[in-house]
């Protein structure tokens, strides 16, 4: 065990075999599910980024490059399991999903926004599809999942819960908190660092990459590492169900280091040409995760480039239509949700502090 | 009816949470095992087992994380930070998280959960074992904030916070655990027998959120207090000569802003006590309240008797402490304006 | 004298502090090689060098703790925490480390470090890129908050700032980074150009912590503000057409009392403004001194105009931020009580 | 280095020889010093104790058990290096001679108490000793430290610093924040767990001590980690010599593990009869640190018995003497500093606030 945070698991080798004893043997309809999710991930975010230069939305961030770790895991894991994203996670939403409309309303911040105007765009929280609420702190939730997984042992519930941290903010104290919490109580979660390499203009190097790898963190816990290839949809699934199987039989917490690329911009407020090659993302060793898994299926004969296109092509237009029908709805302050919302959940019923202003603000 | 003193109301209001809903915990530092180092969870391991009462790594970040988690999954976890000055590492947890997550998810997510930390000054405790931080809570939207000020509202505040949906600090005046105090440190040590709020039936009962107290009623001012300082006000109007009207605030969030007003508006005069430091405490927005709703019923400017802006000092204590004479002045002071 | 505009006047700042002390270094998330992602500290590391100008962990805590050490062992640290929203992590370290040192040590350490942080609303930033934190800095003992409305002040409040022997919060309000913004964000944006507070000197210079600044003298009515809510407070001022005397407070803590008290002395009533959610906010603290210094002058209650006690709604900005309309009519409010 | 942390360094063996290759072959005199700050610590603690009891102090908090890591440290390091300690570090301050009656004045909190009133009773502020401002915050200190390196480096000096932080406060967010910067700007720092078993009532797998050594939460950072018998002063001297050679020449940080007992009560509030068995300090297989000395230099042929009980009754009196000094000055509450020192050093000019509070409460 303690050697296997320093080695990088993959199952996908360079020709776009399935090798290894890691190999999850996944059906071909999985397969092509989870490329389906990858895919749609990617065009759902090149669709929304230009719609952030015409001003209809207040922000936006993309997971291109990353889009394997979302969908293999929401994949792998159960319909009840909770996951704690980071803001990279589209992909887990894709493959569960979750109604592209729904993501166009928060993103568009219009009356429809499931999130009633209250949250920025893309910090979903998507509960029925175990999707925990996202917020703009990194790192603060990483502790919460290994509390709500404690909850589900404590109910002797087979729930388990995923937390996602980026490679960046291990370096917050939340980090190693969740951790102890998830060793002395033995808790049923799987803690992930999704290392893209970068932390807006830092390499990882700033949070102690340099040093050491993100999975070797795990032995300052006594738990069990494990250095994935994040862009390896097979490798991902694997060792998310390795760690799943361990978590439900109560063998306790597994922390995986999702070794992968950040191929785009931080998020729209950046210009990476600013700190690091243009040109790096196509030189990234581990390859593009969505060209990797095509690569695969086509190997193995049940996938071609027709098809390939045609998928495209039939996801673009279900974006656009979900673009159309938000679109229809109202973009970033041509509509929004009544703003009695602003004084509602702020607890569960209104104090008369709420009660007031709302009524001082004539609504 | 029993008596009880603090520890012991809380102590069985913690019972009987464990004890009528499966969906309650609590942890902490040393309060499995051990019982708490201030005793209030004594016995609750070895009667609920070590599931319901358990004992964590010293780490209120992950302390209060883990019960953000427990919250949201649906249960109602109870954690106790060992002395409310050791709540700032878990700040961010409850202002960034606790605080914001039923908003901020549309209501698909929320905590109801429950800080207890045994606060404020008295014990010699020094600087870091005496602070009153309840205006970095009270500030913070989404949280609320209760303080007893006796056994019979420990018990009873405590089964409401755990009861209510929303995030809840509960301060705990640690000075008034074993016994009212009243500020005047040289008098021998009182205890809670035979004091009236220390009848705590033993049973389930539950003294609501956000509806403060008339402890004593008077025609000449209004004092505001809470915790500890309820016993000092007490202690400081006798000793005036006002006939002042004494309010416990029970909560600060909510606040019962109706009580008060009504009680302003027929005194004229108004004095807030409180223990934490004046500049940016708890007593500014008091103060404020007081005068945007009583401007013109108001005789007096409305005084703030409160500690020193300096931090808690260990050998300073009583010169600190704001106790019963400087409130007595205030009023008098009032009652010549 | 320049044209500067905010960022560029703490960069100038900055670089005047960093060419002239050989002990001051600044350092945070992204302020290195990038930058920062404000560009305040842009070019910096290619001018001083990467020892003087660095990038961080993403770890508030760790940023402070690492600066109250090298404050401690005798250098003048300046950090930037990339936003206000996320100082809390690392507010234990200020508030019982840094804010306590020189105290607790009877005099044998002190943090002479400051925490730079934009800060504030209106920029769409939703809840956790606009929050207004400067109530919980002004509570703590041992602490100093300063927050700049212009460019001119901004770089001589930083030099300031980074003089003093104090930890000094350093809050940046982004909203008026590139240009002042009164509050009506339908109109079109303004910049700094031609604004006579945007002349900033190219060397060094300081504006004194403490010191308030009157920025329109007036006769009925005071108005306290503080960062980009004076730059509202002008416009609501201007709409409601009371001859009122604009107060810019530049620090909270030290707080100019004696400058605040002479106003309302003078003028008999007092709105104060913030952006923060009113309950528990500075705001209350500055009610509550008013009140007690000038309660025979007052003619209208002190009213408090400030965002409403709900976390920052993102879609709803506007509805919450305290615009010049809610300033008029509160100004309106105090002429006809 | 992996495989360091998980081992146990000694150098006194049972019989009392020092034997392998970490032995730093220290003189005769620096051994008998060592002996001495040690028990000067224990009668120290003793009668502080007994003092408490008749309520001349507010509180006091012991060391007992874990005399040597203080002792050993203090010597093997420079006069101009700053610890950032523990309250269980006072054999630090008597190995460097710090004078005993400003222990006993802080203690008593009387007129001269060297922190003018302002501190709790042990925890002491010795700047000129090289030893930081301690507060009841267990923790917070642990990055300051790795600050103080820093700073030390930027200015091209040669100090060091050394931190310390119990077993159980290792589950604060403050260690792994100071370990990753630590890590990232390879301060030159000496970072210290004293692992002492306990955490007032709960031991040490509270804290992840059950899963792994704490020496192994180096590897999270790719530093070396040291597990060091506590108890065995040429161990501990020995690496401490060797992770200061390492910051001093730039080589970074080192975690060391340092494995005792926390033989006392917690402090004098507590209880530990009502946690564990009364006896187990006796039964504690790695023995007194100060009986191991002991030993060590009788068998060395440098110290009997006689010269023992003389040094001890010799420092029962100097402590007596300096009690009886504090004494003179008074005891808590019965003389403490000018009232005045509760205004001063909040800032450090008073502003207008204190200078009117001070005048409001007639001083
Ligand atoms: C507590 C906190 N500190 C700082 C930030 C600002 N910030 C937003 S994203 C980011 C970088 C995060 O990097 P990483 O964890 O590697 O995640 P990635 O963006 O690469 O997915 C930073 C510093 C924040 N959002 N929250
Ligand atoms: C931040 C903080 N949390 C909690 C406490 C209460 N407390 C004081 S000492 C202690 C136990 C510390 O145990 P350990 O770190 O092992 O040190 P030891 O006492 O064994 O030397 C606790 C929980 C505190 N002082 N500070
Ligand atoms: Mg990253
Ligand atoms: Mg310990």
């Amino acid at each position: 065990m303690r050697d296997l945070p320093y080695g990088l698991i993959r199952v996908l080798d360079d020709g776009g075999d399935a090798v290894g004893p890691w190999n999850p043997n996944l059906s071909a309809e999985v397969l092509v599910a989870g490329l389906r999710a990858m895919l749609l991930t990617r065009a759902f975010d090149d669709r929304m980024f230009r719609l952030h230069r015409q001003g209809k939305t207040s922000f936006y961030m993309k997971s291109t490059g990353e889009e394997a770790i979302g969908a293999a895991q929401s994949m792998a894991l159960d319909a009840n399991d909770m996951s704690f994203p980071t803001y990279r996670m589209l992909s887990w939403l894709m493959a569960r999903e979750y109604p592209l409309e729904d993501l166009v309303n928060q993103i568009f911040s219009n009356a429809n926004d499931p999130l009633k105007g209250r949250q920025l765009p893309i910090l979903y929280s998507a509960r029925d599809y175990g999707f925990y609420s996202l917020s703009g702190n990194v790192g603060s939730r990483f502790g919460a999942a290994v509390g709500w997984a404690m909850a589900s042992a404590f109910k002797h519930d087979t729930k388990i819960a995923i937390a996602h941290i980026g490679d960046g903010t291990t370096a917050e104290g939340d980090f190693h908190e969740a951790l102890t919490f998830a060793s002395v109580y033995r808790a049923p979660v799987i803690l992930c660092v999704v290392n893209n390499q970068w932390a807006i203009s830092t390499y990882s190097g700033f949070a102690g990459g340099e040093s050491t790898t993100f999975a070797a963190k795990a032995l300052a816990y006594g738990l069990p590492g494990l250095r994935i290839d994040g862009n390896d949809f097979l490798a991902v699934w694997a060792a998310t169900e390795w760690a799943a199987e361990r978590a439900r039989t109560n063998n306790g917490a597994t922390l995986i280091e999702l070794f992968t690329y950040r191929a785009a911009a931080h998020s729209t407020s950046d210009d990476p040409g600013k700190y690091r090659p243009v040109d790096e993302a196509a030189h990234w060793p581990l390859g593009d995760p969505v060209e990797r898994l095509r690569g695969h299926i086509t190997r193995l004969g049940i996938w071609d480039d027709t098809k390939h296109e045609a998928l495209i092509a039939g996801l673009d237009s279900t974006v656009r239509l979900a673009v159309k029908a938000g679109e229809a709805i109202g973009t970033l302050g041509k509509s929004k949700p009544s703003v009695k919302e602003m004084f509602e959940d702020v607890f569960a019923t209104p104090d008369w502090r709420l009660i007031e202003q709302r009524r001082e603000l004539g609504i | 009816m029993t008596q009880m003193n603090m520890i012991q109301a809380l102590n069985s209001a913690l019972d009987v949470l464990l004890t009528d809903d499966p969906d309650t915990l609590t942890f902490g530092q040393d309060v499995g095992y051990f019982g708490g180092v201030f005793r209030v969870t004594e016995g609750l391991q070895k009667k609920h087992g070590v599931t319901r009462c358990f004992d964590t790594p010293i780490s209120e970040g992950g302390i209060v994380a883990a019960a953000i988690g427990m919250a949201a999954y649906g249960l109602r976890p109870i954690v106790e930070i060992q002395f409310a000055d050791y709540i700032l590492p878990a700040y961010d947890q409850l202002v960034s998280e606790a605080a914001r997550l039923r908003y901020r998810s549309g209501g698909q997510f929320w905590a109801p959960m429950t800080v207890r930390a045994p606060y404020g000054g008295g014990i010699f405790g020094g600087q870091t074992h005496s602070q009153s931080p309840e205006a970095i809570f009270a500030h913070i939207t989404g949280l609320k904030t209760v303080i007893p000020s006796n056994p019979y509202d420990a018990k009873g505040l405590l089964i409401a916070a755990v009861e209510d949906d929303d995030p809840v600090i509960f301060l705990e005046p640690k000075r008034i655990y074993n016994g009212p105090f009243d500020g005047r440190q040289n008098q021998s040590l009182r205890t809670w027998a035979n004091e009236a709020t220390a009848e705590v039936p033993e049973g389930r009962f539950t003294v609501p959120l956000g509806k403060a107290a008339v402890v004593r009623e008077g025609r000449e001012a209004t004092v505001l207090a809470y915790g500890t300082m309820v016993h000092v006000a007490a202690a400081g109007i006798n000793d005036s000569g006002v006939n002042a009207e004494l309010i416990d605030l029970r909560s600060i969030v909510p606040l019962d802003i109706d009580t008060i007003i009504a009680s302003v508006r027929k005194t004229g005069r108004c004095v807030i006590l409180h223990e934490a430091s004046r500049f940016g405490g708890f007593g500014g927005e008091l103060s404020a309240l007081v005068q945007e709703r009583c401007f013109h019923h108001l005789r007096a400017p409305i005084e703030r008797v409160a500690g020193w802006d300096t931090p808690y000092p260990h050998a300073f204590e009583w010169d600190y402490f704001p106790g019963p004479t400087r409130l007595a002045d205030a009023l008098r002071r009032a009652m010549e304006a």
